[in-house]
This record gives structure tokens, C-alpha cells and sequence, in this order.
């Protein structure tokens, strides 16, 4: 491993003579350069919309576990007994983290932002309420509601998760759908370099041929271009990254302090992700362009 | 140097070259001629291992070539010097790096022997056009630029395929004067053309065997010569 | 408009002659195929986000516009006045387009979830609720909490929106990101495919001067290059297309029923856009290869 | 047909040619001599307007060439059949499609005209390599197809690079008769050789002019030939 980092280093110092002997070529190398620049930015990109959609699920996922109730509203003699059938249903109930009674500061702050401070709760005749838990996977709203009629018959599930649950869906659907992009984005680096670098062995058949003729080995020749591309790769997906990294810190910053949605930059370790997309890109060149280029050699006299 | 026993090639299904028996001494002088299409060409690459006999065997340097492998025909090829029918260079080098290349490629430093290239570039009388790219050269500057290159390793062996097909009668007495004073100094020549001026030229300064490809077979030449 | 359109079908039906003098060069023909594809394909992506993004803020935007409230707690005798005020300010704020005093029956379902249907919400000291409706631009809640403090001592300002408004910055962000990425994206194949034009004219330097030499005129040379690359292209990023909608119709509809983010799918005449992707990519293609052809054979001599 | 007055041409900045005038007449034979590297190509490409004078004119078909666009020298191109001394050809293409290659190129269809080109590639001798591509040709094969391409539009001049630098004399004598049974038909040939036996055979059966490159400038060649 040690070795081939070295290898690998001693690549990009580069080998002036070596270097000369193949042909500047051009356009496949503003191609590569750009390929790996444009795929670099759409990576940050992507790779920004899974985390941040991540993040979002995540704490979307927390929020929902504490937002849904069970109301009891049972005259004041059935109240207890209808409580604990509650409870014991709910404890019963496959999904259901745990419940919990609220007490009445908790229900009169509950309360305020509709009544203001002041309401009686001691003296009104509302019902009890029990926050419900539930575990990741969730629970089958409409088999409890069933078993909490038969059980309770004045509890109500009050499951306000429904309306939440598909942006948990949506942030989860977004998080895929940033990952399967940069699946495919680095998919289609790693063919784009192969083909540009089949491109340039081909362009260059004939100083392969002459190269050849002079007594000049396998390796020497690939080498030369395995070189080339595995640097291209380096520096256009290193420019694309820092340019995408930018863009991410100019994109207006809106949400961040609600803390409900950071935004779609990187945080934290968010941005550690980085420098290994220049790095996954030299790697893809060097693997894509080595394999083409002795698989080409290979085919020759 | 080179041997060939019994080697035969055919392209297709028809042999176009068979039962060539043959042994390049070190120190000798040949020529190779023969009607256009006779397969001159090809029995030099036969030579120089960009083909493998279809029957028979080569050997190069005491080795079969069938059973080289690809590093090994490189470095073999290192000392046998090929002046290629169609000059072939690196048209975005110079023509004294075209020259030099064989030295890069065999990881010796060029800039070095920076003095050997120029001496040779004036010995093929091109030392005016040192810099031009090849495309920038006529014909014959070519064919003189290919045979400094086949000789900067100072190879056992120089294989010649035409060396004079572009160029005047002058200058192909010079280019043969060249190629006689490599054999003097112990080189083995072979000289594939179908300038039987050249050969009878060559005949006066130095003890060349003719050999004649004719119906696919390897002849030597007669006195026709 | 007429013509051009001509000419471009013209093109794709292709002449045998002129191109079989231009070599089939394999990789940069791969290379074109492939790269409007895989673009093709990303933009697909690109552009369902950017149209689900779109339509969940637009959504979200129209239910924000209710989710203000005004709150005034205050004795009996002072109700009817503190209400008058808090109307006229709300009335001259500017950003707001209306206010509305809830009825007891309004109120009463706003408490229901908590208490049940039996609250007797007349008998109760509760404060009366002012519905309040912004305009799109939104109004300054701490200038109107200001106010209100001022003119109506007893209201306070209730605004529902604060913790939904990142949300609807999100999904903007998101339509943002995702017509950033359909441009780059599509500035991206228009360089490549020059790019990869530029590299199969060059590789075919040769060719060009062979056929000069035997004297074909420019655009012959260059509508077999042009042809070549705006067919491959047209084919490249229909297939592509067609990978990326069935890839969006395979992604598991999720959140569909609750109709809040009806999903990342193309709905109505989101499908519309996707022909529109091959076509575009064809005639980035064609205008890119012409440039390219006619500047190097101007070059030439 | 092709009319120099006074022209001069340089790569850099001394002139390679100056002060050239001849008038290519109809139905004449010319030969161009010259040492390598003379400019005997350079002259040739000043008439096939690849180069346009330094100095001085050059009319092609009565226009100067300056004046001309990039598809009107397109155009008097088709009428000028141009043997190159390197042998282009489209390697992805059979011997006989390169061959048919002007036609496609000005807008004929060749497969209209196969008898002709199949008739054509027997003249030169390449009947059995119709299918064969470029590179598998031998070097003379290849200059006689680049003939046979040149010719195969009918042109009004026949302009040949060394065309018998790779054949040997046979094949070479054998050419050479094409191109004057090309001249007896009426066209106007130019053939730029090193090759003074060739020149000596030619002479016995057409009337040629010989000219020669010396000192930059185009000279009728002596009685030494
Ligand atoms: N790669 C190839 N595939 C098929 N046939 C080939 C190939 N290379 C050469 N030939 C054929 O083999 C024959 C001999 O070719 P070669 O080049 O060896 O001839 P040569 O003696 O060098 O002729 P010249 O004097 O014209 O150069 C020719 O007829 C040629 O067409
Ligand atoms: N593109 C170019 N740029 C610079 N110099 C050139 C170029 N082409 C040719 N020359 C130089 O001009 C001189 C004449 O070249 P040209 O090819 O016309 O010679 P030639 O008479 O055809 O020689 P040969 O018999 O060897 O083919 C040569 O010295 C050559 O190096
Ligand atoms: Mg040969
Ligand atoms: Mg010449």
C-alpha cells in the first residue's frame, strides 16, 4: 500500500523525458481537465443535497418521535381507570417507544399559545393528555385506534406525525437520490476518462508504433500517459471541487438560524468530504487509464 | 546476429515468403532486392520481431523470437538499428530529438550526449535542420534523418529499407559511403533496395552479398550484378 | 427557421459517402454517446428536483400565507376595543393582506385536538384569535409587535410562520440548486462535445489534408464530422432520458397520498420538459462541431 | 494551364525559390530535377496551390491563386491529378475506394463508375490488391495507387511527387510509359524526380523539358542528360 502511494506520488512528479515523447495532445487534455473539473463540481453538489438532506431527515425523524398524543376525555370517576388502560395498551403495542401522562404545567404550555398564560387549567374540564414515543419503525396508527376503542373508549390517538412523515420521506428521498448521483457521476468520470484516454492512445497509434520501432518497453509508454491523465484528473477535479466549495459559501446562508433546516452547505464534517473527491478522481484515472493503455500495447507487435 | 531457418510468412493463406534460410555473420554486408511487392519488407520485419514467422524459426541474438517476451523484443531492439521504408518520426519532436529518441527511450540521458547528435546530425549532412520538425523536411533530409536515428545506440545490427529511395544520385552515394564505413567498423548491414546502381556501387568498396527474393524464396543474386 | 430545421433532419439521415471518408473513430464516437447520456440522465434528475422543489414551495408558500395569529387576552369590557385596534394596525402594517377575527365556532375546532369536542369554550376566559394573512413579500414581526404593544396592550402576535419558513426557503434552495445544476449540466456536454469534436478533428488531421489534397471543399469535410456528432449526440441523450424517467418512475412513490409533497416524480406537464433534453443536447451538438470543424479547417491551407 | 511569374517562396526568411517563371502549355511534358532538398516538392506545391507565392505570381487555370477562394481552390483541384511524394492515403478505406476517393469527393457516385476504377487498377498493376488498405500495400504499390487516384477524375494536368522513388526499374519504366500515354492523350505532366535514368528513358519517347533547381532558381537542364 505504502508502496503504491509512493507510486503513485512519484507519478504525479512526472518524468520529463518520458513526457515528451508522447504529444501534448491537446484536447483530450482540456477534455480530461474539464471532465474531471465539471463532474468535481456536480459531486459537491450532490454530495451537499445527501448530507443536508440527511441532516434533515434525521432531525426530522427525532422531532417526529414526540408528536403524537393521546387524548382522554373521560368524566373525572373514569378518568384513572381509562388513563391506565391507555397506557397499558400503549405499552402493549408493537412500535410504541414509551408513554408518558403529562402533567399539568406541561399541559397549561401546551396551551398558552392559543389562551395566553392566564387559563385556569385546574379548573377546566379537559382532558388528559399522554405523549406517545414511538421507535424508528413506527407503529400501526389504525390497529391502535381499534384497540383504544375497545380498551378506552374516550381516548383519542391524535397522531400528528401524519402530516410530517412524508417530508421525513421526502428529506430521506432526497438523501437517495444525492447519493445515486454521485454514484452515477463518478460512474461516468471513470468511463469519460477511460474513453479520452482510449482516444489519445489511438490518436497517438502511430507514435506508439514509432516508439515501439525505437526498442521502447510497455511500461515506458504507459507510463507516459497514465501519468498525464491520473494529473489531469488530480487537478480538474481539485479545481471543480474548490469552485464548488465556493459556490456552496455564496449561496445566500437563508434558514440557519431556525436550526429546523442548516441549509444546504456543508457543516461540521461535512466538509472532510472533500478533498477526497479529487483523490477518488486521480484514482479513477490512473486505474481506467493504466487498464486501457496496456490492454492497447497489449494488442500491438 | 540473426539467423533464419527455413522461416516462412504468409499475410493471408498464400505464403508470400517460404523456406528463407539465412545467417547475418557479425561484420557482413547484404543486400536484399527484388520486384516491388516481393515481400522485401516484410522479410526485414521479420528481422527486427514486429512479425513472427509463420513457419520456421528466427532467431535474433541466439534467441527464437517466438519465444521472447514483449520487454525482450524491445531490448533487442535496442541493438539493431531499422531504417524504416516509411520513415516514420514523432512530428512534435525535433528532428535532433527524433534522432536522440532511442537514447530516451532506453532511459539514457539525451542532453549528455548531446555532442554525439550533433556530430551525427552532420554526418547524415543535416546539421542546418537540427531543429525543424520532421513534416518540415524533404524527402530525402527524412530518409538521412532516419539512418542518424537507427545508428545512436551504436547497434550490432542495421536494417535498412530503402534508404535511398528519395534521394539523388549523389546523395545515395554518400548515404552508402555511410552505411560501408558502419560495416568497417564491425557492424552487420543489410541494405533492402531495388537500386541495382546502388548495389554495384556498393560492390566496389566492400564485399557485399546479394540476395534476391524471387518466387517467395531467398536467391542469391547472380552475375548479373 | 423552417430551412434550419430541414437541414438539421437532412443531417441525421446522413450521406454514405461523406461518411465513410471520415474514420468510424471508435472512442470519441463512445466517448459522445456516452457523455450525452450520462448528462441526459443527470439532467433528468436535475430537473425533477427542480420541479418538485418548485411545487412543494409554491404549496408550502400558499399555507404559510394563514399561519399567523393575533392573540388578545383581555377583560371583557376591553375586548371589542382592543380588537378594533388590533385590526387597524394590522390593517395599515404593510405585507399584510388581511385579518380576520375567528369565530367561537373557529376557535372551538382549533382547541379541539386538545380538549376534545365537549370544550365549552364560550364559559371560558379564552382570548379571541385574529387570523392573520401576509402578502408574499411577508411584514416585519418585530416593527408589528412593536406596534401592537403600543395600541393593543392585551394581543400578542402569534407567528406560526417562523418555524415553517425554512421550509419553503429549503425547497426554493432546492429549485435554486436543482437550475443551477440543469445549467451546468448543460454547459458541461456542450464543452465536452466540442471538446470531443476538436479531438476527433484532430486526430484526423491526416484525413483532412488527404481530402483536401484530393479537392473536397470545407463543408463537405465538415458536415460528415457535424453529422457524425449531432446524430451521437441526439441518440446519446435520448437514451439517457429514457434511462432517467424510467429511474424516476422505478423510485418508490413515497408521500404520494398525503398530496403535501406529492414526491419527486415528474407530475402533468413536468413530463412535458423531458423531450425537450435529446433535442437540446443535439443542437449543442451540432452548433458545437460546426464552430469546431470550420475553425480548424480555416486553418488549414 | 499553370503559369509562374517571377515567384519566390520561403519557409523562413531566406528563399528557398526565387525568381521562377515557366507556363505549363498544354499537352507538355515537363521533368523537375534537383538535388534533396532542392525544392522540387515546394515548386510542386505552389502549383497544386498548397502554397501560395512569397513573392511574385502563380495562375492556375488563368486565375491567380491568391485570388482564389478555399473552395475554388477546392475546385481546381479536381483538375489537377497530384501524385504525392509521401502517398496519402485514408487507411480506413479499401486501395479501391481511396482510388474512387475524388470521385466521391466532387459529388460523383463511384459506384457508378466501377468499370472504370477496376480498370484503372489493373493499368497500375494492382488488380489483386483492390481490397487490401494502405498499409498493407508495399511501397511501390502504394505510388501506383496514388496514380492511379490522380488520375481517376480525368484531370487536365498530372502532377507526380517521385513517383518511382520505392519501384524498381522495371516498374519504374513501366510507370513512366503510363505517363506518357497520360500526355499522349493530351494532359499536361510534371514529374519531379532524382532519378536522371528516368529522365534518359523518357526522353527517348516523348519531348520532354528537363528542369532543374540550382541555386534557388529554375534552370533548363544542359545537354548532360
Ligand atoms: N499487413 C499486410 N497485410 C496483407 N498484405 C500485406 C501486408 N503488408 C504487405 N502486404 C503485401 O505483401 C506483399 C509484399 O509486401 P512488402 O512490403 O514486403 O513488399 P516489398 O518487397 O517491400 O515491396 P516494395 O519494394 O514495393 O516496398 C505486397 O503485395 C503487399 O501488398
Ligand atoms: N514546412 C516547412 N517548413 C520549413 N522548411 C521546410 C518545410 N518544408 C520543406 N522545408 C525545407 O525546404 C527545403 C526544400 O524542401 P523540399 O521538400 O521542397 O525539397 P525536395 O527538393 O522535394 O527534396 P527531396 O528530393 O529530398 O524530396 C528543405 O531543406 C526542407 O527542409
Ligand atoms: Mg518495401
Ligand atoms: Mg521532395
Amino acid at each position: 500500500m505504502i508502496g503504491r502511494v509512493a507510486g503513485l506520488a512519484d507519478l504525479l512528479k512526472g518524468d520529463g523525458s518520458a513526457d515528451r515523447v508522447v504529444p501534448p495532445s491537446g484536447f483530450t487534455a482540456h477534455l480530461t481537465l474539464f471532465t474531471a473539473g465539471a463532474m468535481a463540481f456536480l459531486t459537491v453538489f450532490a454530495l451537499a443535497l445527501s448530507l443536508a438532506a440527511g441532516q434533515l431527515a434525521d432531525r426530522w425523524e427525532s422531532e417526529l418521535a414526540r408528536t403524537a398524543t393521546v387524548r382522554i376525555s373521560a368524566p373525572e370517576a373514569q378518568m384513572a381507570t381509562q388513563t391506565a388502560a391507555v397506557l397499558e395498551v400503549l405499552r402493549t403495542t408493537p412500535g410504541i417507544a414509551g408513554a408518558r401522562v403529562l402533567d399539568a404545567a406541561e399541559q397549561a404550555a401546551l396551551l398558552e399559545p392559543w389562551f395566553g398564560p392566564e387559563l385556569p387549567v385546574d379548573s377546566l374540564p379537559i382532558p388528559r393528555l399522554v405523549e406517545v414515543t414511538e421507535t424508528g419503525a413506527g407503529y400501526d396508527g389504525d390497529g391502535l385506534r381499534l384497540r383504544l376503542a375497545a380498551e378506552a373508549p374516550g381516548a383519542v390517538l391524535d397522531d400528528h406525525t401524519r402530516w410530517r412523515r412524508p417530508l421525513v420521506r421526502a428529506a430521506d428521498r432526497m438523501r437517495l437520490v444525492g447519493y445515486l448521483a454521485i454514484g452515477l457521476i463518478a460512474a461516468s468520470t471513470a468511463a469519460m476518462i477511460t474513453l479520452a484516454a482510449r482516444a489519445a492512445l489511438a490518436a497517438n497509434a502511430r507514435v506508439i508504433e514509432v516508439l515501439r520501432l525505437v526498442g521502447a518497453q510497455d511500461v515506458y509508454i504507459a507510463r507516459a500517459f497514465v501519468r498525464r491523465f491520473t494529473r489531469r484528473a488530480l487537478s480538474g477535479a481539485a479545481a471543480g471541487t474548490v469552485a464548488g466549495a465556493v459556490m456552496m459559501l455564496l449561496l445566500p446562508d437563508m434558514g440557519g438560524d431556525s436550526g429546523f433546516l442548516a441549509g444546504l452547505g456543508f457543516s461540521g464534517w461535512g466538509w472532510a468530504w472533500l478533498p477526497a473527491i479529487p483523490l477518488l478522481a486521480a484514482g479513477v484515472a490512473f486505474w481506467a487509464t493504466r487498464a486501457a493503455a496496456l490492454r492497447v500495447l497489449g494488442g500491438l507487435t | 546476429m540473426i539467423e533464419l531457418d527455413e522461416a516462412a510468412y504468409s499475410y493471408n493463406s498464400d505464403d508470400l515468403l517460404a523456406g528463407m534460410t539465412l545467417q547475418l555473420a557479425p561484420g557482413s554486408f547484404h543486400f536484399l532486392t527484388g520486384p516491388s511487392g516481393a515481400g522485401k519488407t516484410t522479410f526485414l520485419k521479420l528481422c527486427y520481431m514486429e512479425l513472427m514467422p509463420t513457419r520456421g524459426a528466427v532467431r535474433v541474438f541466439g534467441t527464437d523470437v517466438r519465444a521472447m517476451s514483449r520487454d525482450a523484443v524491445a531490448l533487442n531492439r535496442r541493438r539493431i538499428g531499422i531504417v524504416h521504408q516509411d520513415c516514420q518520426f514523432l512530428d512534435h519532436l525535433s528532428v535532433a530529438e527524433n534522432v536522440a529518441l532511442p537514447l530516451a527511450v532506453s532511459g539514457r540521458d539525451p542532453s549528455s550526449e548531446a555532442g554525439n547528435i550533433d556530430e551525427l546530425m552532420a554526418w547524415v549532412g543535416l546539421d542546418g535542420r537540427r531543429g525543424a520538425r520532421p513534416p518540415e523536411l524533404s524527402g530525402g533530409e527524412r530518409q538521412r534523418a532516419a539512418l542518424a536515428r537507427a545508428v545512436v545506440l551504436s547497434p550490432d545490427v542495421i536494417l535498412a529499407d530503402e534508404p535511398t529511395g528519395n534521394i539523388d544520385w549523389d546523395m545515395a552515394q554518400r548515404l552508402l559511403r555511410l552505411l560501408v564505413e558502419l560495416n568497417r567498423m564491425g557492424k552487420t548491414v543489410l541494405v533492402a533496395t531495388h537500386d541495382l546502381n546502388l548495389i554495384r556501387a556498393a560492390k566496389a568498396q566492400v564485399a557485399a552479398r546479394v540476395l534476391r527474393i524471387r518466387d517467395r524464396r531467398l536467391q542469391s543474386a547472380g552475375a548479373d550484378l
